[in-house]
C-alpha cells in the first residue's frame, strides 16, 4: 500500500484488477457479440437462418430453457444447485396437460395448479437442503429420480395429444405481440423482474451475500437457510412455468416429457457466466446462455452438420466458457497479487 | 426450529400427495376397439391357463399400451391366464435385458417382446428358450434364432413401398424434396423400413422425389418437434415429411399445421388414427397408414398360446387360423419363422373416423 | 483525570462476572470490565487470555455461560450479531469478513443499506454515504468496485468503514492495526479519537503496546481467561504491562548459543512481481535468522517461494552452493527445506487424521518404498519425534483435532523434522499457543539450531525474534529495509525499519513493539 | 484396522460411526433378501443370483474409481459418456476390420486420454470438476455419436461376447462380477493400505495441508481422473460384450446410478471419507433391491422413487447421527470433530 502522500489512493494493480473484473462481468456482451458474428457467418451459407420464422423459433425454444435457467441461476448464486428442474418441468407439464384433457380444471385453473405444484416441489428441495442439511447436489439428485418416478407413475403409458388440450391453448407458443413472440416476452418479463429483485431488494442482496461468503453472512445475522430455501422455492416455481410453456410448445405430453433437459439448463447457467461456486452472476446472463446454446444448435443444423455433432459442440462450449471464467479470474488475482488476500 | 420444520415438512408432504392425487387418473390407456373386437369370443387359445410375460420397448409409449389391450382380450378368453407386463421407462436395450432374465427366472410360459435392439436381447432370449420358454417377437424383431415366431405387423418391403407411394401421392406430380423423420437412430424396424423405402425410391416411378435428409426424433415428442421444425427451416422447398413412427408423424403434423404450411408441406407415415384425424381433416396429412395395433397384440398372444399348446412349433410352412383376423383365413409361418399380420392399413379422409385407437 | 471521569459518569457498557467455557477450556473465568462514555479502553493479554472470546460475546457471536452485560445501566441480552448492531455495538474484526463479489459500497452498508421508496435499496445514496465514510477515514476508494482481489489492508479499512457507518455507541476494535501501515494507523487513531470525543466508548484490543500507550486512556489486562488489572495507562510502563500479561518477569527465550557453521541457503535478488522485490540473504548452519515486519510485508510470501509453493519471477536460490528451483513443495522437501506454515488448521495439519498419520504424511513415499503402509512403522516414527517434544497425547491414534494449540504446533514441528530437513522455515511458530508451550517451542528451536539446522524464524512477536534470532531481517512493502545483527537489535530499530519511512513511534525507553503476534 | 485409519472418518468415534454405516448396509441387504424371498418364490433360486448382479455390473465397476475421485473431493460426471464412446469406438474399429486384440487396447487408451483431459482441466487448470465433467459428459457422448452414427455393430466373435455374458465355468458367477471383485480388491488396497490412498484422503480432507506436506496434489488428482476414464472405457467394453452390440447410446444415464451407489456406500460428497467395502456393499444392496422389486413386478417408477429416497436418507441418517454425537461430545467437553457434511450442507453446493 502506497504510504507516501496524504491519502491512500487505489493502487494501479487494483484498478487493473477492476478493469479485468469489469470485462469478466461483461459476459452478456461477449455472448451477444459472438452470436452476431456467428449469425453472420451462418447466414452466408444458410440464408434461411436470417428469417423471422427461424429466429423466432430459436428464440421461443430458448425462452423455454431460459425460464428454467433463471430459476437455476437463483439457486446457483447461493452456492447450491438444483438437478431436479427437468423432473419438475415434466411432472408439472404432465399434470397440467392431463387435468386439461380431463376437463378437471379450466385453463386458468390448470395453469395456477401447475405453478402451485412447481412451487411445492421447489419447497421440497428447499426443505431437504436447509432442514435436513443434505448437500444440494445429493438432495436434488435424489428428488430428480423421485419426481421423475412419480411422473411415470401418474402418466403410465398415457400420452396427452394436442387434440386433448383446449383449442388455442398452444397458440401462445406461436403468437407474438408487436413481432415479439409471447414466450420471449414472458422470459424477458421474468428476467427483468428477477433482476430487479436481485438488484434492489434486501433478499436479492442476501442471495449474493450467502453465496459469496456464507460465514460472513452468518456473522451479519443473514438468515442463510431461509434465503436458500426461498431460492429453491422460486426455482421450483420457474420450473413450473417452464413446464407449462413446454406443453404449449410441444403439444404432446407423456411421462418422458422434458427428460434430459437439466443438462441444457445447467449449461445455460454456466455459459451465462454464473459462478458455479456462487456469489456472482446475473439472470440476464443465464437467459442469454440459453439463447446462445439454442442458437448454436439451430445454426449447426442449418449449415448441414448432422445432429450427432450437437452434443460434442455443447460440451466444447461449456468447457470454453468455464475456462474463460477461470483465466479472467486468475488475471485479476495476479494483477492484485501485490496484497494477496489470505 | 425442529418442531416447526418437522411441521412444515409434514404439511408439505400432505400438500404434495394431494396435488399428485389431482393429476392421477390420466393413466387410463387409450381405449381400443379393434376389428378383432367384433370377433366371436372363445378364440383359438387352446390348452389351459397360461402366464405370458409382455416386454415392450418401453412402458411409456402408448403404442404398446394399445397392443396390450389386444393381448388382454385374448388372455381373457381363457380363464386363469394372465399377462405380466414389465419393461423400462425408455426404449434402451441395456435396460430391457434384465427383465428378460427375470421373466426367465419366473418361469413364465411365454415371452412376448418388442426388441429395443435385435442383438442385445438375443443371448438372454436364447437362454429363455433353452429354459423351455416360448419367445414371440412382435413389432421390432429380435435376432433370428432368438425367437420361436416373430409376428410382423406388416410386410416390411410392403411398408417400404407404401411409404414411398404415399410420399409420391402427396408430392405434387410426384416431384420435389422429401425428408424422413425417424425414431431413435438405433431402432431396428425404423431403419429396416427406411432402407426398403430408399430401395423403392430408386425406382423410375419415383425419380422426381429427392430424399434430402433423415433426422431422428428418438420417439420423444419434444425432440421430434424440434427436428421437424428444423426440417421446415432448412429445406424451404420441402414437399413431404415421411415419419414411420407414431410419435414422429404426430409431432411433424403438429409442426406443419401450426406453421400454417399445411398447403405446401404434407406429412405421411405411420400413425394412430386418433392422433391424426385432426390433420387428415385440415389437409396436413391426407394419407397415412398403420395396422390395427390391438390386433397385433391379439395375434401375438394367440401365437404364444399355440406355441405353448404345441399346436405350432414355429417351423416355416406351418399354418394356423385366428378367429377374427385375416378374414379367418389361415396364417402361414414364413421364412425365419415370421408371421405377417397383414398389409398396412391405409387411412384417409374416407375411413379415418371409423377407427378408434 | 480518567479516574475522575470514571467515578463521575455511569459506564456506557458494563460486563459483570462473565464466564465462558468451551469444552475442556475455560475461556473466560468471572471477568468484569466497564467502558465509560468517551474513553478508549485497551484490552491486552497473551493469546488465549480470553480477549477475543470477550469480543465475540459483545458481538453477540457467543453467549456467556454466566454473568451480566449492562448497557447504560440496563441489563441486556446480545442474542446475535444483528442484535449487537441494533444496540449500537460495532465490532471491527481482526480478520476482514467481507463479500468478495459485492462492491465496496455495498459491503460497507450491507444489512442496513439506505432504502428508497418501496423499501428498495437506494444505490445512489449508498455510494454517496460510502464515499463520505471513506472521506472521514481520509482514504480514497472506488466504492463501485468489487472487493474481490483487494488487499488485506484495504479490506481492513472497509471493515472499519462498516462500523463507522452504523452510529456505534460502543466500538470494539479487535487488533485493527495488525495489517495497517503506519500512515493508516495514524489515520485510524485520529478517527478513533474523534469518535471518542463524540462520546463513543471504544474497546481497543491490541498487541502493540506502543499503540496502547499512544491511544488509550485506561487498560485492562487479561491472563488465562481471568481479569488481572484495570488501570490508567498513565500509571503503567511497558514493563509492568508485560509482567501483568505474562504473570511473571519472564525470560521467555532460552536461547542456546551455538557455533555458526557454513552457509546452507543463499538467496539473491529474489523477486515475485507485485509481492516482493530483490530479496537477498543467507542462512548458515546452526543460525537462526529472524524475519520481522508487519503482516503483509512479504515475509510469508518469500517463504512460500523458498518452499516451491509460488513461482519466483527473478532471482536465484542456492542450497549448499548448488542453484535450485522448486516446482512443488515435495521437491523443496527432497532438497532439504521444510516449512511450518502460518495457518496450522488450513495448511499445517489434517485435523481428523491421527497424530501418526499427520507426522508421516510428508514422508510416506520415503517411509514405505513398497507402497503398503505399515501402521506399526508409522507409530514408531511418530513416537520417535513426538517424544522429543513430549507432546501430551493419549497415543499415536489420537486425533490432532482434539489437541490443544500448543500440542498441535509440536506435532507440526515433529512432522517436519521427520522429513530430516537442512533448512527449517518457521512461520509464526508460537501464534496462539499458551506460555508454557511457547517456552517449549523456543527450547526446541534452539536445540534444532544447535543440532546444525539453518532456521528462518518468521514472527510478529518482536521480543521472540529479538531473543531467538542471530540476525534479523526486516521486511517492509516486499523489500528488506534492514538487516540487524543480534547485538544491535532493539525494538525501536526493528519497528523503525518495519514501518518504512516514518519516525519511530512512542518514546525511547517505554519502547513500543509487539509482545506477541 | 488400517481400513479404519485410512477410512479417515475422524477417529474412533467416526470409525464406529462408519462401522455402523456398513453394518447398516449389511442389515439392509439381509432385509432386502428376506423381502425378495417373500415377494417372489423365484428370488432365492441360484440362477437369480447370477442375474441379480449382472444388470448392474458396468455401474458397479465405474463406481470404484468414482469412489476414489469423490474421496479426493472431486466428481466425474462424464463416465457414462466415456463408456458410450468406448462402445461405439470398439464397434467402429471392429466394423473396420481391426482385430479386437488391437481395438480393445486402443479403446482403453482413448479412455485414459479422455480421463487425462478431465484431469488436466480440473487439477492443473483448477476448474470445478462438476462443470468440466458436465462438459465432457456432452463432449464424449457427441464423439460417440460422430464415430458410429445411427449404426449398431453386432457381429462380434462369441469369445468376446462370452466375456460379458458368460459365467465362470462350472459356476453361475458372471465374468464381469469377477472383474468387479478384482478391481474392488485392487482399488481397496490402494485406497486403504497404501500411502497413495492416504494422500487421497489427505487431499479430500484438507487440500492445503496436503499440498504443504509435499503431496503432489495435481498429479494425484490427474491420475484419479485418468483411472476413471480408463475404467469407464473398460465398462463400455464390458457393456458392449454383454449386449453383444456396440452403440453410440451405450451407458446413457448410468452416471446418476454410479454416483447414487457411491453415496449410498457412505462416501462423503465433499470428500475425505468413504470406503471401497462400503461402496461394494451399496452395489449389492441396490442390485438386490432392483431385482427383488422387478421379480415382484413392481414397476420401474417405484424403483426410481425408492432409489431417490435412499440417496437422500444416506446423508440424512449420518448427519443426524453426527449431530447427536457432537452434542454428546460437547457435554463430555471434548472438541467435536469437524462436521463435514453438516457444515457444508448449508454452505457449499457439492
Amino acid at each position: 500500500m502506497a504510504d507516501s502522500g496524504v491519502v491512500v489512493g487505489p493502487m494501479p494493480a487494483r484498478t487493473r484488477g477492476q478493469w479485468l473484473a469489469v470485462v469478466a462481468r461483461q459476459r452478456e456482451l461477449s455472448l451477444l457479440a459472438i452470436m452476431l458474428v456467428l449469425g453472420g457467418l451462418v447466414t452466408l451459407t444458410a440464408p434461411q437462418f436470417l428469417t423471422v420464422s427461424n429466429l423466432s423459433q430459436v428464440a421461443v425454444l430458448a425462452a423455454l430453457i431460459a425460464t428454467a435457467a433463471v430459476g437455476e441461476a437463483l439457486v446457483v448464486i447461493t452456492r447450491n444447485v438444483d438437478l431436479s428442474v427437468e423432473a419438475t418441468m415434466g411432472l408439472v407439464a404432465y399434470c397440467v396437460a392431463s387435468l386439461l384433457e380431463r376437463h378437471a380444471l379450466d385453463t386458468p385453473g390448470a395453469i395456477a395448479f401447475g405453478l402451485g405444484l412447481g412451487l411445492v416441489l421447489g419447497m421440497i428441495n428447499g426443505v431437504v437442503v436447509t432442514v435436513f442439511r443434505v448437500p444440494a447436489i445429493v438432495a436434488t439428485l435424489g428428488t430428480l429420480s423421485v419426481f421423475r418416478g412419480v411422473d411415470y407413475l401418474i402418466a403410465g403409458s398415457h400420452q396427452v395429444p394436442l387434440a386433448g388440450l383446449p383449442p388455442g391453448f398452444t397458440d401462445a407458443a406461436r403468437d407474438s405481440v408487436l413481432g415479439i413472440p409471447i414466450f420471449v416476452l414472458i422470459a424477458m418479463i421474468i428476467v427483468v423482474i428477477g433482476s430487479a429483485i436481485l438488484r434492489w431488494t434486501r433478499f436479492g442482496r442476501q442471495l449474493y451475500a450467502v453465496g459469496s461468503n456464507p460465514e460472513a453472512a452468518a456473522i451479519l445475522g443473514i438468515p442463510s437457510r431461509l434465503v436458500v430455501f426461498t431460492a429453491f422455492t422460486l426455482c421450483g416455481l420457474l420450473a413450473g412455468v417452464a413446464g407449462i410453456l413446454y406443453i404449449m410448445e410441444f403439444g404432446t405430453i407423456n411421462g418422458t416429457s422434458a427428460t434430459g433437459l437439466v443438462l441444457a439448463v445447467v449449461a445455460a447457467v454456466v455459459v451465462g457466466g454464473v459462478n458455479i461456486f456462487g456469489g456472482s452472476g446475473t439472470l440476464a446472463g443465464a437467459a442469454l446462455g440459453a439463447l446462445f446454446l439454442g442458437f448454436i444448435a439451430n445454426a449447426l443444423i442449418l449449415v448441414g452438420l448432422s445432429q450427432f455433432w450437437l452434443q460434442a459442440i455443447y460440451g466444447l462450449v461449456i468447457l470454453i466458457a468455464v475456462s474463460a471464467d477461470a483465466i479472467i479470474l486468475r488475471r485479476i488475482q495476479r494483477a492484485t497479487a501485490a496484497r494477496r488476500v489470505r | 426450529m425442529k418442531l416447526s420444520s418437522a411441521g412444515r415438512t409434514i404439511a408439505l408432504a400432505t400438500t404434495t400427495v394431494m396435488l399428485f392425487a389431482a393429476c392421477g387418473g390420466g393413466a387410463t390407456p387409450t381405449p381400443a376397439g379393434s376389428t378383432a373386437a367384433s370377433a366371436a369370443p372363445g378364440g383359438s387359445a387352446a390348452g389351459g391357463p397360461i402366464t405370458v410375460g409382455y416386454l415392450p420397448k418401453d412402458i411409456v409409449n402408448q403404442y404398446f399400451a394399445a397392443a396390450k389391450t389386444g393381448m388382454d382380450k385374448a388372455a381373457a378368453e381363457t380363464a386363469g391366464s394372465k399377462i405380466i407386463q414389465v419393461g423400462p421407462n425408455e426404449p434402451k436395450a441395456d435396460l430391457q435385458v434384465p427383465f428378460i432374465k427375470d421373466l426367465t427366472t419366473q418361469k413364465v410360459n411365454a415371452i412376448i417382446i418388442s426388441a429395443d435392439g435385435k442383438d442385445e436381447v438375443a443371448p438372454d432370449l436364447k437362454a429363455a428358450m433353452a429354459a423351455g420358454i416360448k419367445v414371440v417377437g412382435f413389432d421390432s424383431s429380435p435376432a433370428v434364432g432368438a425367437y420361436n415366431v416373430f409376428v410382423n405387423q406388416v410386410d416390411f418391403s410392403g411398408v417400404g413401398v407404401n411409404l414411398a407411394d404415399w410420399a409420391c401421392e402427396l408430392a405434387p406430380s410426384c416431384t420435389g424434396d422429401i425428408a424422413i423423420l425417424s425414431a431413435a437412430a438405433t431402432a431396428t424396424n425404423q431403419n429396416a423400413w427406411i432402407d426398403l423405402m430408399k430401395k423403392t425410391l430408386a425406382g423410375d416411378k419415383y425419380k422426381g422425389l429427392k430424399l434430402v435428409d433423415t433426422v431422428y426424433g428418438d420417439d420423444k415428442p419434444d425432440v421430434s418437434t424440434t427436428q421437424a421444425q428444423a426440417l421446415l427451416t432448412k429445406y424451404p422447398k420441402l414437399k413431404v415429411i415421411v415419419a414411420p413412427t407414431t410419435v414422429g408423424i404426430l409431432a411433424a403434423a403438429q409442426v406443419v399445421s401450426q406453421a400454417g404450411k399445411s398447403a405446401t408441406v404434407k406429412v405421411t407415415g405411420l400413425g394412430f388414427p386418433n392422433d391424426m384425424k385432426k390433420f387428415v381433416k385440415d389437409g396436413t396429412s391426407p394419407v397415412f397408414g398403420l395396422w390395427s395395433v390391438p390386433d397385433l397384440g391379439y395375434l401375438s398372444y394367440q401365437v404364444a398360446a399355440k406355441l405353448i399348446s404345441g399346436e405350432i412349433t414355429g417351423a416355416e410352412g406351418e399354418t394356423f387360423t385366428v378367429k377374427g383376423l385375416n378374414g379367418d383365413k389361415p396364417y402361414t409361418i414364413g421364412k425365419d419363422s415370421i408371421v405377417i399380420l397383414g398389409p398396412a392399413f391405409r387411412f384417409d379422409s374416407t375411413n379415418v373416423d371409423q377407427f378408434n385407437f | 483525570m480518567t479516574e475522575v471521569v470514571a467515578a463521575a459518569t455511569q459506564p456506557r457498557a458494563e460486563l459483570r462476572g462473565i464466564s465462558k467455557r468451551f469444552g475442556a477450556t475455560q475461556a473466560l473465568d468471572d471477568v468484569s470490565l466497564d467502558l465509560l462514555p468517551g474513553e478508549v479502553h485497551a484490552l491486552v493479554g497473551e493469546n488465549g487470555a480470553g480477549k477475543s472470546t470477550l469480543v465475540k460475546i459483545l458481538a453477540g457471536v457467543h453467549q456467556p455461560d454466566s454473568g451480566a452485560i449492562l448497557l447504560d445501566g440496563e441489563p441486556i441480552q446480545i442474542a446475535g450479531p444483528a442484535r449487537a448492531r441494533a444496540l449500537g455495538i460495532a465490532v471491527v474484526h481482526q480478520e476482514p469478513r467481507l463479500f468478495p463479489d459485492l462492491t465496496v459500497a455495498e459491503n460497507v452498508f450491507i444489512g442496513h443499506a439506505p432504502s428508497g421508496r418501496l423499501g428498495t435499496i437506494d444505490w445512489g445514496s449508498t455510494r454517496r454515504s460510502a464515499r463520505t465514510v471513506f472521506d472521514q477515514l481520509g482514504v480514497r476508494f472506488d466504492v463501485g468496485a468489487p472487493v474481490r482481489g483487494l488487499s488485506m489492508a484495504d479490506q481492513q479499512l472497509i471493515e472499519i468503514a462498516k462500523s463507522l457507518s452504523v452510529e456505534a455507541r460502543v466500538l470494539i476494535l479487535d487488533e485493527p492495526t495488525a495489517s495497517l501501515s503506519a500512515h493508516e494507523v495514524e489515520r485510524l487513531f485520529t478517527i478513533v479519537r474523534r469518535l471518542r470525543d463524540r462520546g463513543v466508548s471504544v474497546l481497543f484490543v491490541s498487541h502493540r503496546l506502543d499503540e496502547v500507550f499512544d491511544l488509550c486512556d485506561r487498560a485492562t489486562v487479561f491472563r488465562d481467561g481471568r481479569h488481572v488489572i484495570t488501570t490508567s495507562t498513565g500509571k503503567l510502563t511497558t514493563a509492568d504491562l508485560v509482567r501483568h500479561m505474562v504473570g511473571r518477569t519472564v525470560s521467555l527465550f532460552p536461547k542456546v548459543e551455538t557455533p555458526i557453521g557454513d552457509v546452507l541457503l543463499e538467496v539473491e535478488g529474489l523477486t515475485r512481481t507485485g509481492v516482493f522485490r530483490g530479496i537477498g540473504f543467507s542462512v548458515r548452519a546452526g543460525e537462526i535468522v529472524g524475519f520481522a515486519g508487519l503482516v503483509g510485508s512479504g515475509r510469508t510470501e518469500v517463504a512460500r517461494v523458498l518452499f516451491g509453493i509460488d513461482r519466483r519471477d527473478e532471482g536465484e536460490i542456492r542450497l549448499g552452493g548448488r542453484a535450485v528451483s522448486f516446482a512443488s513443495p515435495s521437491e523443496a522437501m527432497d532438497a532439504g527445506i521444510a516449512y511450518l506454515p502460518e495457518d496450522r488448521h488450513q495448511e499445517g495439519l489434517v485435523l481428523d487424521f491421527s497424530i501418526a498419520q499427520n507426522v508421516t504424511l510428508p514422508i510416506l513415499p520415503r517411509l514405505f518404498r513398497r507402497l503398503l503402509v505399515r501402521s506399526s512403522t508409522e507409530r514408531r516414527v511418530a513416537d520417535e519425534y513426538t517424544k522429543q517434544f513430549d507432546v501430551r497425547m493419549t497415543g499415536g491414534e489420537q486425533l490432532v483435532g482434539a489437541m490443544s494449540g500448543g500440542n498441535q504446533q509440536k506435532v507440526v514441528v515433529a512432522k517436519w523434522l521427520a522429513s530430516k530437513p537442512r533448512v527449517l522455515v518457521l512461520d509464526e511458530p508460537t501464534r496462539g499457543i499458551d506460555i508454557g508451550a511457547k517456552v517449549e517451542v523456543h527450547r526446541i528451536i534452539s536445540e534444532l539450531a544447535a543440532s546444525g539446522l539453518g532456521i528462518i524464524l518468521i514472527s510478529s512477536d518482536l521480543p521472540e525474534v529479538l531473543a531467538m534470532a542471530d540476525r534479523i531481517l526486516v521486511l517492509h512493502e516486499g523489500r528488506i529495509t534492514a538487516e540487524i545483527p543480534r547485538a544491535r537489535a532493539t525494538e525501536e530499530r526493528v519497528m523503525f525499519a518495519a514501518t518504512g519511512n516514518v519516525e519511530p513511534l512512542g518514546d525511547g525507553d517505554a519502547s513500543g513493539g509487539a509482545v506477541d503476534g | 484396522m488400517s481400513a479404519s485409519v485410512a477410512s479417515a472418518r475422524s477417529g474412533r468415534s467416526w470409525l464406529s460411526a462408519l462401522a455402523r454405516w456398513e453394518t447398516l448396509l449389511i442389515g439392509a441387504i439381509a432385509g432386502l433378501i428376506v423381502l425378495g424371498a417373500l415377494l417372489s418364490p423365484f428370488f432365492l433360486t441360484p440362477g437369480n443370483f447370477a442375474n441379480l448382479i449382472a444388470a448392474l455390473m458396468e455401474v458397479a465397476i465405474m463406481a470404484l474409481p468414482m469412489t476414489l475421485i469423490i474421496v479426493a473431493g472431486e466428481i466425474d460426471l462424464s463416465v457414462e459418456s466415456m463408456a458410450g464412446l468406448a462402445s461405439s469406438l470398439l464397434g467402429f474399429l471392429w466394423a473396420a476390420g481391426v482385430p479386437l486384440g488391437v481395438a480393445i487396447p486402443v479403446v482403453l487408451l482413448v479412455g485414459a486420454l479422455g480421463g487425462l483431459l478431465n484431469g488436466l482441466l480440473v487439477a492443473r487448470g483448477g476448474l470445478p470438476s462438476l462443470v468440466v465433467t458436465l462438459g465432457t459428459l456432452a463432449l464424449f457422448r457427441g464423439l460417440a455419436l460422430i464415430v458410429l452414427g445411427p449404426r449398431g455393430i453386432s457381429n462380434f466373435p462369441p469369445a468376446f461376447t462370452e466375456l460379458g455374458f458368460g459365467h465362470v465355468p462350472g459356476t453361475l458367477i458372471p465374468w464381469p462380477f469377477v472383474i468387479f471383485l478384482g478391481l474392488a480388491a485392487i482399488l481397496g488396497i490402494v485406497l486403504h493400505r497404501t500411502w497413495i490412498g492416504r494422500q487421497i484422503y489427505a487431499i479430500g480432507k484438507n487440500t492445503g495441508a496436503a499440498r504443504f506436506s509435499g503431496v503432489r496434489v495435481v498429479r494425484v488428482r490427474t491420475g484419479l481422473f485418468v483411472l476413471s476414464g480408463l475404467v469407464a472405457a473398460l465398462a463400455g467394453i464390458i457393456l458392449t460384450s454383454r449386449l453383444s452390440s456396440a452403440r453410440a447410446d451405450a451407458g446413457a444415464g448410468m452416471t446418476l446410478t454410479v454416483v447414487t451407489v457411491v453415496l449410498l456406500g457412505g462416501v462423503n460428497i465433499f470428500g475425505g471419507s468413504g470406503t471401497i467395502p462400503g461402496v461394494a456393499l451399496a452395489v449389492i444392496a441396490v442390485a438386490v433391491m432392483q431385482n427383488a422389486l422387478r421379480l415382484a413386478s413392481v414397476t420401474v417408477e417405484v424403483q426410481s422413487i425408492a432409489l431417490g429416497l435412499l440417496l437422500i436418507l444416506s446423508v440424512v441418517i449420518p448427519n443426524f447421527a453426527h449431530r447427536a454425537k457432537s452434542a454428546i461430545d460437547r457435554v463430555r467437553g471434548a472438541r467435536p470433530p469437524p462436521a463435514d457434511s453438516v457444515r457444508h450442507g448449508e454452505t457449499a453446493s457439492w
